[in-house]
């Protein structure tokens, strides 16, 4: 039996997959990512490895992504989070023709192919950055923490409109809006609309085909859903798993290098490394 | 037993400044900002009353400030929080040119005129990074406690570069350095730094003179206090509780009110007493 | 008379969104004044130009032209029969879903939510729009325009900027005769000198009727507020002349009389909002704050001259020459005969104010750029003064008030 | 890693060459800033009358090179933060602000001294920032200015209007007085006439360049690699010595193509480039393409001082007129958008592209506002893949190495993914 392994070290989590060659996940490991990333990779990963109960030479392939890839020194190669999501939505929900991802630091919108392979994505403008940031910043403000924040919104009787997609600058406009004294459920109900709206939006400049497929951490949160859900019109796909889909993509595309017969030192996700002429300066004055 | 008080209700903590007839700071209180202002504004004075030894009834005046200063109904009179760190920080430091706030929500430069009084001020530009909540959240990130990372920032031998100035891509760069391997008090002075030169900025544009008094949460920092040292080669101020200076601006306002409606007898005031 | 309908049909319309500070006028809420500033203020905020499209009804076979600030020969529109209407942005009354996929983050609120209106086909009323040279981001909105809507007459004015030269006015000449040939191709009536002066005139009178009303509030700012006269005016960019113009004079009748006490406020110019419009609610928060605003720089392009455009037998003449030697500044006519911190400094004085707050909206170029030259001038001058940025799109106004609260302070407690 | 790649020692004939014009040209800056030198006529790269200044022996100078030269060199920050003191925001242009920060700073580089101005020659061309940046200057420098109006090419027709050409020239009349009242001396029409000569034959070496990368692989880098051809193209167009350097250039270029030599060891992707590259991480923004074998075989930047690749050509017998319709027409900062996108799709058909990238500046609002148009253009209407990524050409502040690099493998990486389906 080979095994392909995938890890997402992302800004806050890092996510270990261990998925068998029938593409089936045997053992997931999720740790905080915190100031040692390339460390967390490594515990991740063993973790997975040993609740998984084999051997750690049988995982045949390691596939590195999210922002801290290039620190996974001990994978084979390293893939973007985009085309792992792509794939892992592809093989939880072999439909998905849309991915929206929702992580600390960005917001994706891909179009998948058949296969699982990324057609077009966006991400989003550097000013709506961080969309994990906002609502964390959000339940910090009204007092909450972040897993409560969610079910809380759905009691929304009348949500207020915030008036920015800054994740620095939603903490005001909350503060006024308590002092306005509307309720938090009011609040809630609209820093998840603002995002849902704002996520759309985005996610439209690829076009929103269904099944549409609601990937990253922010995913388990209910009340954003909801509201995703109500601003596409159309019902979206989420598991369990959902913050696994980068690792799980990452670890089918290990499986198939390994089943191509790569191993550890033929492997090439990555792009070979030409050598590459000095970028000429525009004018070369006295240097 | 006569006292004023002085309420500043900010966007992460309210702190409560209680002052005697003789214009002592006798009682002080900061509890965590929560939804309900006049209820938060209630119980900081309450504990700063507790610790003056005088109860509600004893309060003959009561000034508030920050962004809550509209929203308690007990008050007598609201005033800016600009306005008041200006007079809070003329009190404790008499020869204060210029006030550097940095608070939870934003960094404020303000350029004093005699008696503490406001002559110019600016605040940080919406995209700036380099507030309290910024450092708040590194620390968090960096899995420190943030009254630790004053002293973490003093260890940092090769501090790293941070240059984005929206709050939120600084963060991914932090990510960055750190994904890098780079040292947390390396990172930690970074940020520190960043927040220093972005403060530096802010102060000349309102002219940059000796002395600067720096007030706000960030100041308790000593990493960030050295930083700022380092940036403007200037003389800086730090009393002890730095967060507290709005709020005792406010309070002094609200004993200058007193005094004039007559509420306080002249010769009971003794401008020279200090505090911090 | 003409207003009282208009009044009627907006509430009908039901097209309004309340939700920002209310005004507090100086008055009773009951006077006939408040009534109409009440309504003017409902008109501007109607994202769907419910008072305009009952024009066109009531008009068949007229047609209407957009006109993006700042400024526009709206005498030319007028004369070719058509009605020229103030499309500027749709500040807190829609949410930009669309036109972000287009104009990035930097880009100015005023310039996204403009084409939201043309993406979510609120301007499918429209025969066309003009756009002219007043920025970069405006400039690629024309394109855009252009490529979005293609049934749309987009034209682009080019507003000569070399005013040293007698070259320039005889070039905006041409430029406004083309502007006028491809008017007429779309309304199908060519107009002669007379049908343009005729235009000239009922604009002059609306010109001068503003001119007053702004004369009327930097003698006596507590007769009627900065807020008042901006929704007055704007209300006045999205209905025909000829109704605003018996509500623009009934107002002036109505002033006079009108019940009001002067208050302990700080007299102050506001600078920097020529073209994106700043939310009433925030020019009521900065007279709250304790700013009597005495003269501004709100839809400059509709106030346009300082005196009346001279009716000759050589309207385009007369409009090009009235631009060139008898216009407002703005933040983007580029004059070099006079800088435009010297005409700030000047006019400061002739109002008699003590401060000058630059109210420029965020991310806009011109007015940003102006700043760096008005503070070096006003600091050498020793003239107090504020920056506050803005966005058309906002309606919370904390942070606007204390600064506001805090540079009043500062002036009032000297 | 981008880190990774090894720095090469690659080094063509021309970048020497390069080296030495450029170094001259700045020695002359420097010499005029010593009161040794030509009079200093400020101008803007768009569409500029480098003829007329040359026909009058006066130093023609552009505070936006200078300004990318600061920032190539890593100067810029301070400067941009020192113009942000005096009042400017941080939302404004920071070539504008680079510029002004170096004015004040004594206007003192690494490169040369730049010379105070003699005339402020606004030739506005399509930016309205540029009006702005001038009349600073202006305020700054108490030096004359002249604000050279130049209408916008706003009309569907391939031609701009006669009115608009008339305008121009009448407006190079008047600058012509200006520059003799200057120089005390009257225009040498012959000498225009040569110097108009040598610009027509160097527009056309530099035109044959540019469609050498229509090769496969394409000879040399046509964004990273044009503009080190640029800087001449400006600086000393209309001289003997430009002309010179076009002529080694294309020989060079040539024989690279003749040998079937690219920048790159292996071309795997043609990209088409819009916008303004990061120049104070232009080595770092290479290598995110170069590791991925993706060669620029076209760009919108290397069109902003003029498009020849199109047929424009200097005319000696027309010489205003011809001045008139480079400033008008034959550059890409006076075109509108549905120019602009005319241009590229002629690029991605013509030259041969696999994808289009778009280099979003926040600086640049004339180059960068409206651009995801243009995405929306060429990916749903063209089905060309198109990238866009967001930073800036001057300030370090925007530019987030983590993020960019992100969105440029993904990208990449689906290019190749789609590769991979076709083959199967």
């Amino acid at each position: 039996m080979i095994y392909g392994g995938g890890v997402d070290v992302g800004s806050t989590q890092t996510k270990a997959i261990i998925l068998s060659e029938d593409r089936k996940i045997i053992a997931r490991c999720l740790i905080n990512t915190g100031a040692n990333v390339s460390m967390a990779a490594e515990r991740a990963f063993r973790e997975a490895v040993t609740s998984a109960g084999i051997a750690p030479e049988s995982v045949a392939y390691v596939v590195g992504t999210g922002y801290g890839r290039y620190k996974v020194n001990f994978g084979n190669a390293q893939i973007t989070e985009i085309s792992c999501h792509a794939r892992g939505a592809n093989l939880l929900f072999p439909k998905t023709r849309t991915v929206i991802d929702m992580g600390g630091q960005d917001a994706k919108g891909i179009r998948v192919g058949e296969d699982g392979d990324v057609k077009d994505f966006v991400m989003n403008d550097k000013c709506a950055a961080g969309t994990g940031r906002f609502l964390s910043n959000a339940a910090e403000t009204v007092g909450l923490s972040l897993d409560q924040i969610g079910p809380i919104s759905l009691g929304a009787k009348k949500p207020v409109r915030l008036s920015t997609v800054c994740a620095v600058f939603v903490e005001s406009d909350i503060m006024s809006y308590l002092a306005e004294g509307k309720t938090v459920p009011d609040i809630l109900g609209g820093v998840h609309n603002a995002i849902a709206a704002r996520t759309v939006a985005l996610v439209r400049r690829v076009g929103i085909d269904p099944e549409v497929t609601f990937t990253g951490g922010v995913s388990l949160n209910i009340g954003m859903v909801k509201a995703l859900e109500e601003k596409l019109g159309q019902p979206v796909n989420v598991c369990d798993d959902s913050h696994y889909i980068g690792a799980i993509g990452a670890a089918i595309f290990a499986v198939e290098r390994a089943l191509g017969g790569a191993t550890a030192d033929s492997g090439k996700a990555e792009p070979v490394h030409v050598k590459v002429p000095a970028s000429p300066l525009p004018i070369i004055g006295a240097q | 037993m006569a006292f004023v008080a002085g309420i500043d209700i900010g966007s992460r903590g309210t702190k409560a400044v209680i002052l005697d007839e003789s214009r002592h700071v006798c009682g002080t209180a900061l509890v965590k900002t929560r939804p309900d202002f006049p209820g938060v504004a209630k119980e900081a004075m309450e504990q700063a009353l507790a610790k003056a030894g005088g109860c509600m009834d004893d309060v003959k005046y009561v000034t508030t400030t920050g962004l809550g200063r509209y929203n308690i109904p007990f008050r007598d009179l609201q005033i800016t929080d600009i306005t008041c760190a200006a007079r809070g920080a003329e009190f404790l430091f008499p020869n204060t040119a210029c006030v550097l706030d940095v608070g939870g929500q934003s960094t404020r430069a303000i350029r004093l005129r005699e008696g503490g009084k406001v002559k110019e001020f600016k605040s940080n530009d919406k995209c700036a990074a380099g507030s309290g909540g910024f450092l708040e959240r590194a620390a968090h990130y960096l899995e420190m406690p943030l009254d630790q990372l004053g002293s973490l920032s003093m260890a940092a031998d090769k501090p790293t570069m941070i240059s984005s100035v929206c709050a939120v891509l600084a963060e991914s760069e932090i990510i960055n350095l750190v994904s890098e391997g780079q040292s947390v008090e390396n990172i930690i002075r970074g940020i520190h730094n960043s927040i220093a030169s972005r403060s530096k900025a802010l102060l000349a544009r309102v002219g940059l003179e000796d002395e600067v008094t720096f007030v706000g949460g960030a100041a308790r920092q000593t990493g960030m206090v050295a930083a700022l040292k380092a940036t403007i080669g200037r003389q800086v101020n730090v009393s002890d509780e730095p967060d507290m200076v709005a709020a005792l601006g406010a309070a002094l306002l609200a004993y200058q009110r007193l005094q004039k409606l007559g509420g306080i007898k002249s010769d009971q005031q003794d401008p020279d007493l200090n505090v911090g | 008379m003409a207003f009282r309908r208009i009044v009627r049909r907006v509430h009908l319309s039901g097209a309004v969104k309340k939700g920002e500070i209310v005004a507090t006028t100086p008055v009773l809420e009951t006077s006939k004044l408040n009534g109409i500033f009440e309504a003017c203020r409902e008109i501007g905020q109607d994202p769907e130009f419910a008072v305009a499209k009952r024009w066109l009804e009531e008009h068949p076979g007229k047609k209407a032209i957009g006109c993006f600030p700042v400024h526009c020969p709206v005498e030319l529109i007028h004369a070719s029969g058509m009605l020229p209407l103030g499309i500027i942005g749709a500040g807190t009354q829609i949410e930009v879903t669309y036109a972000d996929s287009r104009f990035q983050s930097f880009v100015c609120s005023i310039v996204k939510t403009t084409l939201e209106l043309g993406l979510t086909n609120r301007l499918k009323f429209l025969e066309g729009m003009l756009f002219h040279s007043i920025c970069d981001p405006a400039r690629n909105l024309s394109s855009v325009f252009q490529r979005n809507f293609p049934d749309m007459f987009v034209e682009y004015i080019h507003f000569p900027q070399n005013f040293a030269s007698p070259l320039a006015r005889l070039y905006l000449e041409t430029e406004y005769r083309r502007i006028l040939t491809g008017l007429q191709q779309r309304s199908g009536y060519v107009p002669t000198a007379d049908d343009l002066n005729r235009s000239i005139g009922l604009y002059n009178r609306i010109r001068a009727g503003l001119r007053e009303i702004y004369r009327i509030r930097a003698d006596t700012p507590h007769v009627i507020s900065a807020a008042e006269s901006f929704v007055l005016t704007r209300a006045g960019t999205l209905m025909a002349p000829e109704a605003f113009v018996e509500i623009l004079e009934e107002v002036l009748a109505e002033l006079p009389g009108r019940p009001s006490r002067p208050k302990d406020r700080i007299r102050v110019v506001l600078e920097g909002s020529f073209c994106e419009l700043p939310p009433v609610g925030l020019i009521e928060t900065l007279e709250q704050a304790g700013c009597y605003i005495l003269d501004d720089d709100f839809l400059r392009g509709w106030r346009w001259f300082t005196e009346d455009v001279p009716i000759q037998d050589n309207p385009l003449h007369e409009l090009a020459e009235s631009y060139s030697e008898r216009a407002y500044y703005s933040g983007t006519k580029h004059d070099s005969r006079e800088t435009k911190a010297a005409h700030l400094i000047r006019m400061f004085k002739e109002k008699k104010a003590d401060a000058v707050v630059m109210q420029a909206a965020k991310f806009c170029e011109p007015a940003l750029f102006d700043y760096a030259l008005y503070r070096k001038a006003l600091d050498e001058a020793k003239i107090p003064h504020l920056l506050l940025e803005f966005e058309e799109k906002t309606w919370i106004f904390d942070r606007a008030r204390s600064e506001a609260e805090t540079f009043v302070e500062s002036l009032l407690f000297d | 890693m981008a880190q990774a790649t090894a720095k090469s020692d690659y080094q063509g004939r021309i970048h020497n060459l390069q080296k030495d014009m450029i170094g001259r040209y700045y020695a002359n800056l420097t010499a005029a800033a010593e009161g040794k030198g030509k009079k200093a006529i400020y101008m803007l790269i768009s569409g500029n009358p480098v003829e007329l200044i040359e026909a009058f022996d006066m130093l023609p100078v552009y505070p936006e090179v200078n300004a990318l030269q600061l920032a190539v060199k890593k100067q810029s920050l301070p400067l941009i933060l020192a113009a942000e003191e005096m009042g400017y925001s941080t939302d404004n242009c920071a070539y504008v602000k680079a510029d002004v920060g170096m004015y004040f700073a004594g206007r003192k580089t690494p490169f040369a001294t730049i010379p105070q101005p003699d005339l402020l020659l606004c030739n506005y061309v399509g930016c309205n920032v540029y009006l702005q940046w001038f009349e600073h200057l202006a305020e700054y420098s108490k030096a004359p200015i002249y604000n050279l109006d130049v209408p916008f090419f706003r009309t569907p027709g391939p031609e701009p209007l006669e009115e608009d050409v008339t305008y121009v020239v009448k407006q190079l009349e008047e600058l012509i007085e200006v520059l003799e009242r200057m120089s005390g001396k009257k225009l040498d029409y012959k000498k225009l006439q040569r110097i108009m000569e040598l610009s027509g034959e160097t527009g056309e070496l530099w035109s044959n360049i540019k469609r050498l990368t229509r090769e496969r692989p394409a000879p040399f880098d046509a964004y990273f690699d044009s503009v080190m051809m640029m800087a001449p193209l400006y600086c000393l167009r209309g001289t003997e010595d430009g002309l010179r350097f076009f002529q080694e250039a294309y020989k060079e270029m040539k024989q690279r193509a003749d040998n079937h030599e690219g920048p790159l060891p292996e071309e795997k992707f043609r990209v088409v480039m819009e916008g303004p590259p990061p120049w104070p991480f232009l080595r770092q923004f290479r290598d995110m393409f170069s590791r991925w074998g993706a060669v620029a075989i076209a760009s919108t930047y290397s069109t902003v001082g003029g498009i020849w690749e199109f047929g424009f050509r200097h005319d000696p017998q027309r010489p205003l007129e011809s001045i008139a319709r480079h400033m008008l027409q034959w550059n890409v900062t006076n075109r509108n958008f549905i120019q602009r996108y005319k241009q590229l799709k002629d690029y991605v058909d013509e030259w041969g592209a696999d994808a289009l990238v778009i280099h979003s500046v926040k600086s640049c609002r004339l180059f960068s506002a409206g651009q995801g148009d243009m995405r929306e253009y060429f990916t749903k209407q063209l089905k060309v893949p198109t990238l866009l990524i967001e930073s800036d050409l001057e300030d370090p502040r925007y530019f987030s190495e983590a993020q960019l690099r992100n969105r440029v493998d993904a990208f990449f990486e689906s290019l190749e993914h789609q590769r991979h389906l076709v083959h199967k």
